[in-house]
């Protein structure tokens, strides 16, 4: 069991890794949803270690693949608005905020 | 050393490939093929699902993500910028960010190594009609709001991707 | 050890059922091609073989001694990868498909969502063909083939959910053996949907705006040759095989059936269901794009939903 | 039983994968393999092509995926419960009723929106 916390937390690494470094916009996305998965494959894999019979653990997996999918759409379509509206989705090119 | 049980084999054998695929899509210059190491990442969640007795939910994974956001994904990329390439910033900071990830990472498997966990438990037989009963029995209202969160999803993302059209 | 046997004999079902795509692919191109002969009043293949029964052999042989021209500029491997990707995850498909009653690779207790999930990585496969090749119409049919493959993707979804919501089981097995009355019987809008949908993601005509040759050439496969686009046709006619045998399973009762044995009335039902998609595919003239949106999601989906709530009312009566 | 089955459906996939893979390897030696710049060309009709197939697509692409994903995974959702519905009380189907109905509120605004719309 302490091996897919190992790996869940590698995969997390990494997630985190790219969500900071990647400056495509999709890419981005990509390593969101690598954290997210990671995430989950912990709740699957702890559902199995308390109360397998009451499923909590894969009812919120599935809510959370609900969520993620909800996210990627939602997030997508920023980025092609984003496109839409600047000809990019190189992240360090968008400072809205700079003015 | 004893011969390892089928289904550690198999745990690791996907665990591999979902760092490698997860490694290979954050790292990836070409981003097309990131997409598709991406996929791979997801199909090896999906398995690690299956074994753990989630198959119903391995299933969705390979549903859900593989036949829709990964598509969403490849639209997204065909509609913006279809041919570039962009390397990840290897800036300044790219270092520090990397130390720190791993830094992170690293304080979880340390937590994880020394916290005792109960023994795996034996997967519960009639999972999959457990899981519907959980999703309209106790869980019925999040159920119902994945419902809402759902339709909020279509009108924020029509509304962002189709802009002010007058 | 039991492990291995059963790695092992997933290896050989593999193989098996492998072959078994490539024969029907075979079988059907050729009652196919007579099948759209006789519609159009031509005699079709006649020279190979006796009533040009070996047609599709030679062309087998052919295919396989042809150069496999990659286009200069091509993507090396989302070249290699795309028929790869469209046709496995078809033929994986196959695991869950009872051929007559108790014949199945192996009954999943989530066989219904295996078989709709696994088959939906195959858009992917689509749309790496169609980016990698590097041409104008492969590009373009690519991303139609998706679009449509993703349109139609719910409304079939959906259909099966109503036969789910009556049978009470996900396993493609349990679902023939609780099947007294066909659920055609019980959910026909939901059966016609099925069809309807099966035909469009296949992309075979009357919607085959992805490979409309008077428009884009070949749609995804224009720039592939030899073996790997074969590939595209077993992922097709395979396709159109499970196609048939999943509603064969979740409509029309699997084995049931007076006189002739179970098997003897899976194959013929099965088989019925595979002429009919061709002679849809030879008689109705193809849909123009917008059409075809409109068809999913404004007449289709609309549909599948009314089939879900007739499935609520079959349940209440059945109780 | 879960073990088995993914040890199964991997055989099942590597045979499926293995197999076309083998196949196109030994006939590329058989194959004839004569490379020519014309050949390498993408086809337009024996024109030169026009243009690169690089360039940024029709935005309705996008609307269309985007609406699949929702109902993706409404339609997923829905196998969870499916199945036990026959075993359950009538208010368990009205609930799941009320799920479809709330995605479904999601169609009618695309529809009324004119997102449905192909252009």
């Amino acid at each position: 069991m302490t091996g897919v916390v190992f790996v869940t937390s590698l995969l997390l690494a990494l997630g985190a890794y790219g969500a900071l470094t990647r400056r495509n916009a999709v890419a981005v996305v990509i390593s969101l949803e690598i954290m997210m998965n990671a995430a989950n494959l912990n709740l699957v894999a702890f559902s199995r270690l308390h109360t397998p019979e009451l499923m909590t653990g894969q009812v919120f997996a599935l809510l959370a693949i609900a969520v993620g999918a909800c996210e990627a759409a939602v997030g997508l379509a920023l980025i092609l608005a984003v496109y839409r509206r600047y000809g990019t989705t190189d992240l360090d090119r968008i400072n809205l905020l700079r003015g | 050393m004893s011969i390892p049980a089928p289904a550690d084999i198999l745990f690791w054998f996907f665990a591999a490939a979902a760092v490698g695929g997860a490694a290979y899509a954050v790292t990836s210059a070409h981003l097309i093929r990131s997409i598709l190491a991406f996929g791979a990442f997801l199909t090896a969640v999906a398995g690690e699902y299956y074994l753990l007795a989630a198959e119903f939910v391995a299933l969705v994974q390979i549903f859900v993500y593989v036949g829709g956001v990964l598509v969403l994904m490849l639209f997204a990329l065909m509609l913006s910028t279809p041919g570039e390439s962009q390397p990840s910033s290897l800036g300044r900071w790219s270092p520090a960010v990397g130390v720190t990830a791993v830094g992170v990472g690293a304080a979880i498997m340390i937590a994880a190594w020394h916290t005792p966990l109960p023994v795996v438990k034996e997967p519960a037989a009639g999972r999959l009609d457990h899981l519907g009963q959980a999703l309209l029995g106790d869980h019925v209202v999040v159920f119902e709001l994945v419902g809402v969160l759902l339709f909020a999803a279509v009108v924020t993302a029509l509304v962002a991707v189709r802009g002010e059209r007058r | 050890m039991s492990a291995l046997f059963t790695f092992l004999w997933g290896f050989a079902m593999g193989v098996i059922l492998l072959s078994l795509v490539g024969g029907f692919t075979a079988g059907f191109i050729l009652v196919e091609r007579k099948v759209s002969a006789r519609m159009q009043m031509r005699i079709g293949p006649v020279h190979t073989g006796p009533h040009g029964l070996l047609q599709t052999v030679a062309d087998m042989i052919k295919l396989m001694m042809k150069e496999d021209v990659r286009p200069a500029r091509a993507d090396r491997v989302a070249f290699n990868l795309g028929p790869l990707l469209t046709a496995v995850p078809a033929v994986m498909s196959f695991v869950v498909l009872p051929l007559g009653a108790g014949v199945v690779a192996r009954d999943l207790n989530v066989g219904v969502l295996y078989f709709l999930a696994v088959p939906s990585i195959s858009v992917v496969g689509l749309v790496m063909a169609g980016w990698a090749s590097y041409d104008n119409y492969s590009f373009l049919g690519g991303l139609r083939a998706a679009a449509q493959f993703i349109s139609y993707e719910i409304p079939r979804t959906l259909s099966v959910v109503g036969v789910v919501v009556v049978a009470g089981t996900l396993s493609t097995v349990r679902i023939m053996e609780v099947q007294t009355i066909p659920y055609a019987v019980l959910l026909p809008v939901g059966f016609v949907v099925y069809l309807i949908t099966s035909v469009a993601e296949l992309n075979r005509g009357p919607f085959d705006i992805p490979e409309a040759e008077s428009e884009i050439v070949a749609g995804f496969h224009t720039e592939y040759s030899g073996l790997r686009w074969s590939l595209f046709f077993m992922a097709e006619y395979g396709g159109m095989f499970a196609a048939s045998a999943f509603a064969t399973v979740l409509f029309l009762g699997g084995g049931a059936g007076p006189l002739l044995p179970g098997f003897a009335w899976f194959w013929l039902k099965t088989l019925a269901l595979v002429f009919v998609l061709m002679w849809v595919r030879w008689t109705l003239p193809r849909f123009r794009a917008d059409q075809l949106m409109a068809l999913a999601w404004k007449g289709l989906l609309p549909a599948a939903l009314i089939n879900l709530g007739l499935a609520f009312v079959v349940l209440f009566l059945v109780r | 039983m879960v073990v088995g089955d993914v040890i199964f459906l991997l055989g099942f996939g590597m045979a499926v994968v293995i197999l076309p893979v083998a196949t196109l390897g030994v006939l590329g030696w058989f194959r004839p393999q004569l490379p020519e710049r014309v050949k390498g060309e993408g086809y337009e009709s024996g024109m030169p092509q026009a243009s690169i197939p690089r360039r940024p697509f029709h935005m309705a692409y996008y609307n269309f995926a985007l609406i699949f994903v929702v109902f993706d995974v409404e339609a997923v959702l829905l196998f969870a419960v499916a199945g036990v519905l026959r075993d359950l009380t009538l208010g368990a189907t009205v609930k799941t009723a009320v799920f479809v109905i709330l995605v479904g509120d999601g169609l009618l605004y695309a529809w009324r929106k004119g997102a449905l719309v192909w252009r």
